[in-house]
C-alpha cells in the first residue's frame, strides 16, 4: 500500500482508498435468467448500479423465416416464438391473416379459441408461477403449478393432439370440435383450480418471507411503464388499466363478463399478485365459454384452399400471456406475407429491467427477471 | 486381547470408537440426503428417488460413486492448492463435532455412547462449528470466480452473525443444567425435556441452526437462483462431495444437539434410567439410542418441512433479523433464564 | 509430552513468522488460523480446556474469518505488487527482541507451579500468584470437584471482576465507534 | 390498540407460516401423482399426434401432404405415367422424423386420409438414419387407423 500512498502523492486518502464496483456476468446460462437471457450487472458490494441486457442468444430469425413460407405453413412456427404460450402466439398470427382476408371466424371456433386461449393463458401463469417462486427459493410451488399445468396439458392433448407446441388454429377457424367428454374434464378442472389458487396464495401471497422479498422491490410507476411500452400484467401491476381483450376486443370478448386486475405500487407483489388474479378471471371466461358454446360450423364456408390475402398490411394483436402480442403482416397479394413482424411483449417489457433493477441487490435482479415473465424465444424471435 | 490393558483403554478403545462413529456418521449423513429427497418429494406431491434399489434406498450409494468417478476439474483462475485444501476444512470440523455428542446411555463403564465426555461439551462444540466457516470462504475465494466469491462472502457473514444468536441460546441451556457437558443437559431434562420452559431459546435455536448450516430458507450462499450454486459453484467430483457431505453432516449434527439440548436426548420423561439401566444395561442402552434416533429424525423432519414450504429471504434480510430479531430475543431470554436461575438459587 | 510440546512449539512459531513473512495474504491468514489452533492445543494440554474452546470460537472462528473477509475483498495483485517490508523491521525487530529475552527470563525465575496452570497464567505478579495459592489451598475441598469453566468463572467474576466490566466497557464503545465509522450517513 | 395487538400476535406467532406449513402436509399424505413411465404406460388421448403412419396400398401420390409439411419433410415420388394410370401408388415415399415437428398440417388435406398421426411417442434411436423411413420402412397399422378413424369422436376421453 505504501507504494500506492507515494505514487498518488498529495492525492486525498479517500481517492487512494476508492472502492471499485464489480462487473458480474449474469447468464446465459444461468438458473434464473429464464432461458439463455444474459445482463451484464455493475455492482458496488450487492447492490446494482448497472444493467446491459444482452440478448440474441435465441435468435432464429422467425420473421424472416415465415416470409419464406405460405400463409399455412407459417403457422406452427409461431408456436415457437412464446413457447409456453403457444395457442396465443397462434391465435395472433392466425387472426393477422384473417383480418387481411377480412374472413369472419365462426362463433362456435371464436369461443373454442377463447376457452383454449384462456386454458393457455393459465398454464402459461402456471409455469410463471413456479418458476418465479423457486427463483425466490420456494420450490414447493413449482411442482404443485406443475401439477396443475399437467392437467390443462392433458386437456390439451386431448382437444388438439399436442401438449405444448399444439399448432393450434388453422387460419379461419378450428380444425376440430372437442372431443367426447372433454367438456367435463375441462369442468372439473375448473372446480378444483380455484382451491389451488388458493393454496399458492397460501404458500405465497400470505407468507411474510415472500411479502418481504418482493414488496417494495422493482417499483416502476404507471408513468413510465407507459412511457417504456410495457403491456400485460407487468403494465397492469403498476396500476395502468390497459389490457387487449378490454380495449380492442377480439374472438367474442366483448361477451364475457370478467375483471382486469390491477395493482397498486408497480412492484414485484403487485406483478405477481396480477398474474394469480388474472388466472381466477380465466377461470371465470373460459366457464362462461362453456355454458354459452354456440352451436355452429368451425370453419368459415368459402374459405379457398389456398390462401392468397388481397395485397395490403394488417395489424392484429391478442393479449398474449406476457402483454401485447401483434402481428404486423404486410401482403403483396402471393401466398407468402411480403413482411411479417411480431410485436413481442417480452422484448418490450425487458425495457423495464433497468428501471426495476437499479438500486437494488442482484437477489432483487432474480425476482424482477422473474416478475417480467419473459420467454426468450420471444425475445430474440 | 485384553479389553482393561492401558493400551487399549487410552488408545484403543477411543479408536474404535471414532472409526465406529465415522462409519455411522457418514451412512447417517447419505442417508439424510436420501431421506431428504424422498421428503421433498412426498411434500411435493410427487415420489422422489426410487429407481436405484428398493425404495430408492441405494440411491446414496449410487450417488456417491458418481462424484467419486468424476472429473475432478481445477479452474484456470483458481488457486491450485487452497481449491483442492478447502473442502477439506469444510468436512473436518462438521465431522468432529459428533466427539461429545453423546447418543445414548452409557452401557457399561467402558461402553459408553461418546467418544469424548469432555467438560466442555457444547463450548467445543461451537468452537470447532465456528471453523467450518472456514472450508467455505476459502472454497469460495480460491475458485477464482465471481459468483463463488459472492457465495462466500454472504456465507461468511451468514455464520458470524448466526453464531451470536446461537451461542446466547446455547447458553441458556447451559444455565438451565449448569454444566457445559453434554451429559449433564441430558440428565437435566430427565423430567422435562428444556423444550418446554426455553421455548423461545429453542426458537431462536431453530432459526439460527437451519440458517447456520446454510439451508432454506436461509440458503443465501448456495442459493442456486442467484448464485449459480454459491461458494461450490466451481466444484465438481469428490471435492464437490465434500461439501455436500459437510453440509448435511452439519444438518445431522445440528438434528443431534438439537435433540440432546431442547428435546432430552435419549431420555423418555419421567422414565427412571439409572434403576433401569443398571438391572438391563444394554437393553436400556439400545431403547436409548432408538428415543435418541426417533427424536433426532423428527427434528429432521422439521427441517425438510421447511425447506419445503418458504421461500428464501434475501441476503440484507437476513443480516437484519440476525442481529435485528434475534440477537435481542436471545439476550432477553438469556436475562430471563438468569433470573429464573438466581432466584431459584437464593 | 516434552517432545510434543517441542513440536507444537516449533509449529507456533513457524506459523507466526509465516503470518508475518509470507507473500499473500491468504496465506498469513491461513497461517495465523493454524497458529491459533496449536495455540488452543497449548491451552488444552495446560488443561485449561475452557480457554481452548474461547481461544478458538472467537479469535479462529470469529475474528480471522474477519480478517480473510478483507482479504477476499481486495485487490490481491495490486497487494501482491507493492513493497510490503520496511525499513522499521529491524528496529522492530530489536526491540521484539529485548522483549522476548525480558518475558523468558522473567519466566524462567518465576517459581512456576504447574498444579494450577490455567488461573497461574493470567498472572505475573508474584505477590499475587501467592496470595492465589494460598487461597486456593483453603479452597481445594471446593475446588477439587469445580470444573474448568466455573474455575475460570470465578476468578473471572470473582477477583477481576471490575477489570472485566471495564474491558466490556471499552468493548461497547469501540463496536459504537465502528457503527459510527461504517455508517455512511450519521 | 387491538388492531396493532393484533398485529403483534401474528408476528409473533406465525399464523400464515403455519397455514402454509399445513398446505405442503396436506400434500405430503396424499397421492402422489408421480406417473412411472416405462413401468405404467401412458394412457393417450386418440387425438395424440404420434408418429406420421401413411397407408402406401390407398395413398394416390397427390403430394398434397408433401405441400402442405412446413418443414418439408415429406418427399413422395408418384410412380412412372403409364402406372400411374392403373396404379397410383407412389413409387417411394420418404418421411423424416429428423425434421417432422408433429404439426398434423399434411393429415388436413390428405384426400384418402392415408397419411395420419399414430399415437406411438417414443421415437429416439441410436441412429439418425432410423429416422428416415421410406415406403418399405414405413410403420403402418391399420388397426390403429380404423380404432383412430372410427372411434375418434365417440370414444369418451380419460379425465384428466
Amino acid at each position: 500500500m505504501t507504494d500506492l500512498l507515494r505514487a498518488e502523492g498529495t492525492a486525498p486518502l479517500r481517492k487512494v482508498l476508492e472502492t471499485k464496483n464489480m462487473e458480474l456476468n449474469f447468464g446465459p446460462q444461468h438458473p434464473a435468467t429464464h432461458g439463455v437471457y444474459r445482463a451484464v450487472l455493475t455492482l458496488d458490494g450487492e447492490r446494482v448500479v448497472g444493467i446491459e441486457s444482452i440478448i440474441g442468444y435465441l435468435h432464429r430469425g422467425i420473421e424472416k423465416w415465415a416470409e419464406y413460407r405460405t400463409y399455412p405453413k407459417a403457422t406452427p412456427v409461431f408456436d415457437r416464438l412464446d413457447y409456453v404460450g403457444a395457442i396465443l402466439n397462434c391465435h395472433g398470427y392466425v387472426g393477422a391473416v384473417e383480418k387481411l382476408m377480412k374472413v369472419e371466424v365462426p362463433k362456435r371456433a371464436q369461443y373454442i379459441r377463447v376457452i383454449l386461449d384462456e386454458l393457455q393463458r393459465i398454464a402459461n401463469h402456471l409455469l410463471w408461477l413456479g418458476t418465479h417462486a423457486l427463483d425466490l427459493g420456494a420450490m414447493t410451488v413449482l411442482f404443485y403449478a406443475l401439477r396443475e399445468r399437467e392437467v390443462i396439458m392433458d386437456l390439451f392433448e386431448a382437444m388438439l393432439g399436442q401438449r405444448l407446441l399444439q399448432n393450434a388454429y388453422p387460419i379461419g377457424g378450428v380444425r376440430l370440435d372437442f372431443p367426447k367428454g372433454w367438456d367435463r374434464a375441462c369442468r372439473n378442472f375448473l372446480a378444483e383450480f380455484p382451491k389451488r389458487i388458493d393454496e399458492y396464495e397460501t404458500l405465497l401471497s400470505a407468507n411474510r418471507i415472500w411479502v418481504q422479498r418482493t414488496r417494495g422491490v422493482g417499483v416502476i410507476s404507471g408513468e413510465e411503464a407507459v412511457a417504456l411500452g410495457l403491456s400485460g400484467p407487468t403494465l397492469r401491476g403498476s396500476g395502468v388499466y390497459f389490457d387487449v381483450r378490454k380495449a380492442v376486443p377480439y374472438s367474442s370478448y366483448e361477451e364475457f363478463d370478467f375483471e382486469v386486475p390491477l395493482g397498486e405500487r408497480g412492484d414485484v407483489y403487485d406483478r405477481y399478485i396480477v398474474r394469480v388474479r388474472e388466472m381466477r378471471q380465466s377461470v371465470r371466461i373460459v366457464q362462461q365459454a362453456l355454458d354459452g358454446l354456440p352451436e355452429g360450423p368451425l370453419m368459415p364456408e368459402k374459405l379457398s384452399k389456398i390462401i392468397r390475402p388481397p395485397a395490403g398490411e394488417a395489424y392484429f394483436c391478442v393479449e398474449g400471456t406476457k402483454g401485447m402480442l401483434g402481428f404486423y403482416v404486410v401482403s403483396d397479394g402471393t401466398d407468402k406475407p411480403w413482411r411479417l413482424h411480431v410485436r413481442a411483449p417480452s422484448f418490450v417489457n425487458l425495457q423495464g429491467l433497468e428501471r426495476m433493477c437499479v438500486g437494488g441487490l442482484v437477489a432483487d435482479v432474480v425476482a424482477n427477471i422473474g416478475s417480467l415473465d419473459i420467454v426468450l424465444g420471444e425475445v430474440d424471435r | 486381547m485384553d479389553w482393561n490393558s492401558p493400551f487399549m483403554l487410552t488408545v484403543g478403545l477411543p479408536l474404535l470408537k471414532i472409526v465406529i462413529l465415522l462409519g455411522v456418521v457418514a451412512f447417517c449423513v447419505a442417508y439424510t440426503v436420501w431421506l431428504e429427497r424422498r421428503l421433498l418429494g412426498f411434500f411435493q406431491s410427487r415420489v422422489g428417488p426410487n429407481r436405484v434399489g428398493p425404495a430408492g434406498l441405494i440411491q446414496p450409494i449410487a450417488d456417491g460413486l458418481k462424484l467419486i468417478l468424476k472429473e475432478d476439474i481445477i479452474p484456470t483462475n483458481a488457486r491450485p492448492f487452497l481449491f483442492r485444501i478447502a473442502p477439506i476444512f469444510a468436512v473436518v470440523p462438521a465431522f468432529a463435532g459428533f466427539a461429545i455428542v453423546a447418543f445414548a446411555p452409557p452401557a457399561g463403564p467402558r461402553a459408553s455412547f461418546l467418544i469424548s465426555d469432555a467438560n466442555i461439551g457444547i463450548l467445543y462444540l461451537l468452537a470447532i462449528t465456528s471453523l467450518g466457516v472456514f472450508g467455505i470462504v476459502l472454497g469460495g475465494w480460491a475458485s477464482g470466480s465471481k459468483y463463488p466469491l459472492f457465495g462466500s462472502l454472504r456465507s461468511a457473514s451468514q455464520m458470524l452473525s448466526y453464531e451470536v444468536p446461537l451461542t446466547f441460546s446455547v447458553l441458556s441451556v447451559i444455565l438451565m443444567a449448569g454444566s457445559f457437558r453434554l451429559d449433564d443437559i441430558i440428565q437435566a431434562q430427565g423430567k422435562l425435556p428444556f423444550l418446554v420452559p426455553l421455548i423461545l431459546a429453542f426458537g431462536v435455536y431453530v432459526i439460527s441452526a437451519v440458517a447456520e448450516t446454510n439451508r432454506a430458507p436461509f440458503d443465501l450462499p448456495e442459493a442456486e437462483s442467484e448464485l449459480v450454486g454459491g461458494f461450490h459453484t466451481e466444484y465438481s467430483g469428490m471435492r464437490f462431495a465434500f461439501y455436500f457431505l459437510a453440509e448435511y453432516a452439519n444438518v445431522v449434527l445440528v438434528c443431534c444437539v438439537a435433540t440432546s439440548l431442547f428435546l432430552g436426548g435419549y431420555k423418555i420423561p419421567f422414565l427412571p434410567y439409572e434403576t433401569l439401566l443398571a438391572a438391563h444395561p444394554w437393553t436400556v442402552s439400545l431403547i436409548g439410542l432408538a428415543v435418541f434416533a426417533v427424536k433426532a429424525v423428527a427434528f429432521l423432519y422439521f427441517y425438510i418441512w421447511i425447506r419445503a414450504t418458504f421461500p428464501r429471504y434475501r441476503y440484507d434480510q437476513l443480516l437484519k433479523i440476525g442481529w435485528k430479531v434475534l440477537l435481542p430475543i436471545s439476550l432477553l431470554n438469556l436475562l430471563l433464564v438468569a433470573g429464573i436461575k438466581l432466584a431459584m438459587l437464593r | 509430552m516434552t517432545i510434543g510440546w517441542i513440536l507444537l512449539s516449533l509449529m507456533i512459531a513457524l506459523c507466526a513468522l509465516g503470518v508475518v513473512l509470507a507473500r499473500s495474504p491468504i496465506s498469513s491468514a491461513i497461517s495465523l488460523l493454524i497458529g491459533f489452533v496449536g495455540v488452543a492445543i497449548l491451552y488444552l494440554a495446560l488443561k485449561a480446556e475452557f480457554v481452548a474452546a474461547v481461544q478458538i470460537l472467537v479469535y479462529a472462528g470469529g475474528i480471522l474469518v474477519l480478517y480473510l473477509f478483507g482479504i477476499m475483498l481486495t485487490d490481491n495483485e495490486a497487494l501482491r505488487l507493492t513493497r510490503q517490508t520496511h525499513l522499521q523491521a529491524w528496529p522492530v525487530f530489536v526491540l521484539i527482541l529485548v522483549l522476548f529475552l525480558a518475558v523468558g527470563h522473567k519466566l524462567y525465575h518465576s517459581d512456576y507451579t504447574p498444579q494450577q496452570p490455567a488461573r497461574l497464567l493470567m498472572l505475573t505478579d508474584q505477590s499475587q500468584v501467592q496470595a492465589l495459592q494460598n487461597r486456593l489451598a483453603q479452597e481445594a475441598g471446593a475446588a477439587q470437584h469445580a470444573t474448568n469453566p466455573q474455575r475460570v468463572a470465578r476468578v473471572l467474576y470473582g477477583d477481576y471482576l471490575y477489570p472485566f466490566e471495564a474491558a466490556s466497557v471499552l468493548l461497547l464503545v469501540a463496536v459504537l465507534g465502528a457503527v459510527f465509522l461504517a455508517k455512511k450517513d450519521v | 390498540m387491538p388492531g396493532a395487538l393484533n398485529r403483534l400476535v401474528r408476528m409473533v406467532t406465525f399464523p400464515e407460516l403455519a397455514s402454509g406449513l399445513a398446505v405442503t402436509f396436506k400434500w405430503f399424505r396424499k397421492p402422489k401423482v408421480t406417473e412411472f413411465y416405462p413401468d405404467a404406460r401412458p394412457v393417450l388421448p386418440y387425438r395424440t399426434k404420434g408418429r406420421l403412419h401413411v397407408e402406401i396400398e390407398t395413398c394416390i401420390s397427390c403430394r398434397m401432404c408433401e405441400k402442405a409439411c412446413p418443414e418439408d419433410c415429406i418427399k413422395v415420388y408418384p410412380p412412372p405415367k403409364e402406372v400411374f394410370k392403373t396404379d397410383k401408388r407412389p413409387a417411394q415415399f420418404y418421411i423424416s422424423l429428423e425434421h417432422c415437428i408433429h404439426c398434423g398440417m399434411c393429415v388436413d388435406p390428405c384426400p384418402t386420409g392415408s397419411i395420419h398421426h399414430s399415437m406411438e411417442f417414443e421415437l429416439a434411436t441410436y441412429n439418425k438414419d432410423e429416422l428416415l423411413f421410406n415406403k418399405e420402412t414405413l410403420p403402418y397399422d391399420l388397426a390403429i387407423k380404423h380404432f383412430r378413424q372410427g372411434l375418434l369422436e365417440n370414444v369418451e376421453q380419460k379425465s384428466p
